[in-house]
């Protein structure tokens, strides 16, 4: 519909800093959903300090550096790729947001065989061997299994996202003057790579 | 360019048919999208509310089964909490009116304002469905306390699933209206130059954000519990169902001021509005608003004090729980204050927001008798609780919606409703609304538990009075909506500003164009209630 | 663009990477063979693991050259996190 | 004299904030009411912008943040004492599950109702077999959670003879409202004869008392009629259809399957029922117990 009269800060202008401050907002919410997790984790390794010591050991903590070392590296890809992309060499960028891909693809089938190798030790909720872990133990693969499993699929999404900003840079709608879609993604992108941060240490190294 | 402003079809006309509604981007229709389905759940939980009366008018059974109205009782909190008050006014009025009072065309984030209506949608869809799919609508309280919500065969999982949906639905209007707020205002319109209503949506909008995805995330941990088995709350192997109470109150207190403080934005509108006057203490309503919502983050342990929470932990929370009624006081007094020396015209609105006063009197002081531990033991899930709780949310944020309903109608549709009806309406919904909750409290102090199907002889005279009280309510609520309604159909046409109001919805058109302005709207001098006929002292 | 806006380098990404690579390896060290420090390993592991975080918070976020009003959001977030955690465990703690 | 100890100290919060609040109320309206005569528009045609005033402001700030904190006070001393029992109380166990409450006394008697003797302190230890309960007391203004996995205590000292309702006030499903029990407060000479008066079941069926006392009869009819569980009567050679590991089987119910049900009831679950209802009993019936309500089952 045509109108005559245009209002000087409208919501129907492109606004970049509108859409980053959203894209913080919304990480706030994905801070405290994953908050919600830690907190009963917290609650729970207090409750049984042991028990979760000893449910550790089942972890390779190599496996889990390796994985913290390829999401480091991916956030830092995507980091480049945002400004590769601002002094206006797309190309790069390209190339550079698909490392980042190819990164969360080789961090999901590190996890893939880690969950994998627990499930053929019986360590999936409802199985025999599980059932007979000792009392806070299954607590601790319930976490692990519940955030781990949040966490991957925050994983597929920001590799989702990133796919998409790809394309809108290969068509141009994403160039050297508006680039804050691939900013919001690299902002999703190190989300994911700061909830592991946290997630590394809590299962991987208890001592 | 120069439009004549005779020109431009309003928001209503501009384009036609269902689907110029439902894939709508222009925040005034979104907000009327969100009025009519908003509504329509109000209405379904107000008869599941009835319901609930008519079996209490003896104790026994009388016309439903026990689990029946255990579903009964689920379904009407879940409605009511998360359909209808938690959406009410921010989703209906901040849709409609904030980006308006700010001086702009629309909210930041169009596509993901019509977004979060649909998922409003599909979260409604679930919660009505469990009326249809699995062994029917959960048992469980709208609290969906573990580890009862895991054992009942009910559809606990869509109820939850439905839930988790609003809330997103929620959270992204939050999002929203924080960023209009931030990045849309009126040229030369400084956070304290805003209407109180954006700042009460502002609180809000902060609560929404910050603490729905608590509440998301524990009741994931409900459903994977009943889906998965992953039981992080079963007791059988170390869970704590105790742990679960204080995830669910961390969301769920925060959320008791996202029904209440955009209420309390109304009201702060429509006062000065009817005072034509300035509002006394602009600074302290809008700072106590964001006490209140930063304090209110603080305080769910009130909610928990006989489940076996530590002693120390209860004192904390319950002084905290006192901090969070002094903002509040606040207010009310800055209300009364602006009445002084006003040139007070009673129109309906204005009973609303005085009522609302009374009524949220009322509910905020039987919150500070169980906000005291002593006080709390004895009280705690008895019907004092059920009568406070109704008396903030239905006597205070429920009648703020009705009062904004009034306020705004002729802004909203260009038609003017009949007052004296309205009024009529009024008086009916007032006394009906006490009769029904009054003698809750009084049912709570001698004893008689909530969620309870079937009660003592000694309580029977008390519900027969309440009962009667559902029904005068629900008398003066039909009169009401059918007034509107006729209004709506063929009501006289309302002039652009038929309360002599000063924020700057009323410096355009009813109903207003599509792009809200048609020509640029006038902040006025010396802050946004600043009345250029009054005198000043 | 009516404001230009700071674009991070190429080194300074590699730069910020390198330190968060440096401390994973201290904080996999000192969880697996640094033993002797036993209840603090929690604190120094929850520590390295918040200095990482603000790193890439700071660097890869971009949050150092942002206007303050970021940082001062997040820090009220954070705040209020931590708030949460700490009323939660002191219930469980005093009981 | 009251009910108990804890009636004056609650009550007093109670009066105390009561008090407070009704002044307000009635204080507020009333200035509401007078401003909005006064100054209605015929009498006030210009009103007068007064935008704030900080002496009142303070003054408004002030007074409600002590009238809190002496509310808060009230509170707090009122419940602390709630807090530990005195250590010459008398235990009880207080058992909770859906949908009974049962007390077992330390000398081994187990009644369905509370007896106590007055002017001793009684400390009751609150356990749930299946999900949230809460021991509700409303003459005695206490009441405590019961919670599954965790060892709570309530206690308090009947200070008036009589007979006071307990009420289960935490929601736990379909019958809550009728979890209700008595708590009576006795002289020491009558409860001591209540004690030793022996098992008041005693010619009783001991598979009849097992059921009884384990609530299992707030589930399951003796009589044919279908309540939250099949009925017991003509139970054992009934044909019915179970699910188990989601494969429908028809079965015929033997004392064996009859054992396994009751120690792990949610191994398999009865078509048209509600699964996950019924707690696990193994660690509460001994397999003597399971025997005498199995006999017992069969004579119905
Ligand atoms: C709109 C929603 C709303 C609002 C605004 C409030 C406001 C308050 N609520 Fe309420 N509350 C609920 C909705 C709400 N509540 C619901 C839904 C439940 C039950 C949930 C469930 O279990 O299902 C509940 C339950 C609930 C409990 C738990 C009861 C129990 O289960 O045992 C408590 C306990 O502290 C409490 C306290 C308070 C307090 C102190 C306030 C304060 O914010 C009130 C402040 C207001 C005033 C104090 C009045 C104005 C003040 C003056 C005029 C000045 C004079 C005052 C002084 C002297 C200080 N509420
Ligand atoms: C906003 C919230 C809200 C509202 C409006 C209501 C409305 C009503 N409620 Fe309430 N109720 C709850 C929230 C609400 N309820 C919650 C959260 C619970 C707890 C559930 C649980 O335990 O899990 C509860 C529980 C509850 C119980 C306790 C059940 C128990 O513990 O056993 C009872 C008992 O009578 C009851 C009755 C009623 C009645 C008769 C009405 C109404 O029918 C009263 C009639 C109202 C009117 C006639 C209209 C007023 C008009 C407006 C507010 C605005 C109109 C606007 C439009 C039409 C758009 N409700
Ligand atoms: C809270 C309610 C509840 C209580 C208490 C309860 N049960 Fe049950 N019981 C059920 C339900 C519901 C079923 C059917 C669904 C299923 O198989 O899980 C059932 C099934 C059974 C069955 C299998 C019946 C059949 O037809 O196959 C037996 C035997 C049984 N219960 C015995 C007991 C005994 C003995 C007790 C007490 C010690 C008891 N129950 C207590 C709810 C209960
Ligand atoms: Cu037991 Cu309610
Ligand atoms: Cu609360």
């Amino acid at each position: 519909m045509e109108h005559s009269f245009s209002l000087p800060n409208s919501g129907h202008n492109y606004d970049a800093k509108a859409s980053k401050l959203g894209m913080w907002l919304f990480l706030y919410t994905e801070l405290l959903l994953f908050g919600g997790l830690f907190m009963v984790y917290m609650v729970y390794r207090a409750l049984n300090p042991d028990a979760f010591l000893i449910a550790s050991f089942n972890l390779n903590v190599w496996l889990g550096t390796i994985n913290t070392v390829v999401l480091l590296t991916s956030s830092m890809t995507v980091a480049m790729s945002i400004t590769a992309i601002q002094k206006g060499n797309s190309k790069l960028s390209l190339i550079l947001l698909a490392l980042t891909v190819a990164a969360a693809v080789i961090f999901l089938v590190i996890k893939y065989f880690e969950w994998g190798a627990k499930i053929e030790h019986g360590f999936w909720p409802g199985m025999d061997h599980f059932t007979n872990l000792p009392f806070g133990e299954q607590l601790y693969f319930y976490l692990y299994f519940f955030m781990t499993g949040l966490h991957g699929l925050h994983v597929v999404v920001g590799m989702v996202f990133i796919l998409i900003v790809m394309k809108k840079i290969k068509n141009g709608s994403q160039n050297k003057n508006k680039n804050q879609l691939l900013e919001n993604s690299g902002l999703y992108w190190h989300l994911v790579d700061l909830i592991w941060i946290y997630l590394f240490p809590l299962f991987y190294l208890i001592h | 360019m120069t439009g004549t402003s005779a020109s431009q079809p309003s928001y209503l006309d501009v384009t036609k048919g269902l689907f110029s509604w439902i894939f709508t981007l222009d925040h005034k229709r979104i907000g009327l999208l969100y009025l009519y389905t908003v509504g329509s759940f109000f209405l379904v939980g107000v008869i599941l509310g009835v319901i609930m009366r008519l079996e209490l008018f003896n104790p026994g059974a009388d016309i439903i089964e026990a689990q029946t109205y255990n579903q009964v009782f689920t379904l009407h909190g879940v409605i009511m909490v998360f359909l209808f008050i938690i959406p009410s006014i921010p989703a209906v009025f901040g849709n409609f009116f904030l980006p308006i009072m700010l001086g702009t065309d629309d909210v930041a984030f169009p596509r993901i304002n019509l977004m979060s209506w649909w998922l409003y949608v599909i979260g409604a869809i679930f919660a009505l469905g469990t009326l249809i799919f699995g062994d029917g609508p959960a048992d469980t309280g709208w609290t969906f306390y573990a580890p009862y919500s895991v054992k009942t065969g009910t559809n606990v999982s869509m109820t939850v699933l439905a839930a988790f949906v609003l809330g997103f639905s929620s959270i992204l209007t939050g999002l929203n209206f924080i960023v209009t707020i931030h990045r849309l205002r009126a040229p030369g319109m400084g956070f304290n130059d805003m209407p109180l209503f954006s700042w009460a949506l502002y609180a809000t909008s902060w609560i929404q954000l910050l603490a729905t995805p608590i509440i998301g995330i524990t009741l994931l941990m409900i459903l994977a519990e009943r889906v998965l088995g992953i039981g992080l709350f079963d007791p059988a192997i170390g869970g704590d169902p105790i742990l679960y109470q204080h995830l669910f109150w961390i969301y769920s207190h925060p959320a008791v001021y996202i029904m209440a403080l955009p209420a309390m934005g109304i009201v702060s509108e429509i006062i000065p509005t009817f005072s034509q006057r300035t509002i006394f203490g602009y600074k302290a309503i809008a700072y106590s608003s964001m006490g209140i919502a930063l304090v209110g983050y603080f305080v769910w342990g009130h909610h928990m004090f006989t489940s076996g929470m530590s002693g120390p932990s209860a004192w904390i929370f319950s002084l905290l729980t006192f901090f969070v009624a002094i903002p509040t006081s606040i207010k009310v007094f800055n209300w009364l204050a602006t009445l002084y020396k006003g040139s007070i015209d009673i129109e309906v609105p204005l009973l609303y927001a005085l009522a609302f006063i009374f009524n949220f009197l009322i509910g905020g002081l039987t919150g500070l008798v169980v906000g005291a531990l002593a006080a709390d033991v004895h009280l705690h899930d008895t019907y004092f609780v059920v009568g406070h709780f109704h008396y903030v949310m239905l006597g205070g944020t429920g009648f703020a919606f009705i009062g904004g309903l009034h306020y705004w109608f002729p802004k909203m549709w260009g038609k003017m409703y009949n007052k004296a009806v309205a009024k009529l309406a009024f008086a009916i919904i007032f006394i009906g609304l006490n009769i029904l909750y009054f003698p809750m409290l009084i049912l709570g102090v001698m004893g008689m538990p909530r969620r309870y199907y079937d009660y003592l002889p000694e309580f029977h005279t008390l519900n027969q009075v309440s009962t009667v009280g559902s029904w005068i309510m629900v008398t003066g609520l039909i009169i009401m909506l059918v007034n509107l309604f006729i209004a709506h159909r063929k009501g006289k046409k309302a002039p652009d500003n038929p309360w002599n109001g000063i924020t700057l919805e009323w410096q355009t058109k009813s109903p207003p164009p599509l792009y809200n302005f048609d020509k640029m709207p006038k902040l006025a001098k010396g802050g946004p209630y600043n009345y250029p006929n009054a005198k000043n002292s | 663009m009516e404001d230009s806006y700071h674009i991070t380098g190429y080194a300074e990404h590699f730069g910020t990477w390198v330190s968060l690579i440096l401390l994973t390896f201290m904080t996999v060290f000192i969880s697996v063979f640094g033993a002797d420090l036993n209840t603090l390993t929690v604190a120094t592991a929850l520590f390295i693991a918040s200095v990482k975080a603000l790193v890439v918070a700071y660097y890869f976020m971009h949050l150092k050259y942002d206007p303050k009003i970021y940082r001062i959001m997040i820090l009220i977030v954070m705040s209020m996190f931590v708030i949460f955690l700490i009323m939660l465990i002191f219930d469980y703690l005093t009981r | 004299m009251n009910a108990s100890n804890f009636v004056e100290g609650v009550d007093l919060s109670l009066y105390v904030i009561l008090g407070i609040s009704v002044f307000f109320l009635i204080a507020i309206t009333f200035v509401m009411i007078y401003f909005l005569f006064k100054y209605r528009k015929k009498n006030n045609p210009v009103a007068t912008n007064i935008p704030h005033n900080t002496l009142l402001e303070i003054v408004w700030t002030v007074i409600p943040t002590i009238l809190v904190l002496i509310m808060f006070w009230y509170g707090w001393i009122g419940y602390k004492p709630m807090l530990t029992a005195p250590s010459d109380a008398m235990e009880i166990e207080a058992v909770g599950q859906m949908w009974k409450w049962t007390f077992k006394y330390p000398d081994g008697k187990v009644s369905d109702s509370l007896v106590i003797p007055i002017d001793k302190p009684v400390k009751l230890n609150l356990k749930s077999i299946d999900v949230l309960h809460s021991l509700y007391i409303p003459a005695f203004r206490i009441k405590r959670d019961v919670v599954p996995g965790q060892d709570f205590m309530m206690w308090f000292t009947g200070q008036k003879l009589g007979t006071y309702d307990i009420f289960c006030a935490e929601y736990c499903g379909q019958l809550h409202s009728y979890m209700l029990s008595s708590c009576t407060v006795v002289s020491e000479d009558d409860y001591n004869n209540w004690l030793t008066s022996g098992p008041n079941l005693s010619n009783e069926h001991p598979g009849l008392t097992l059921l009884k006392t384990n609530a299992c009869l707030s589930c399951h009819s003796r009589d044919g009629s279908r309540i939250i569980g099949p009925s017991f009567k003509g139970l054992i050679g009934r044909q019915e259809v179970i699910i188990r590991d989601g494969n429908r089987e028809e079965i015929i119910v033997d004392e064996e399957y009859i054992a396994g049900k009751i120690k792990n009831p949610n191994t398999s679950e009865v078509e048209t029922y509600q699964a996950g209802l019924m707690a696990s009993y193994g660690d509460i019936l001994s397999d003597d117990d399971i025997k005498n309500i199995i006999d017992y089952i069969s004579t119905l």
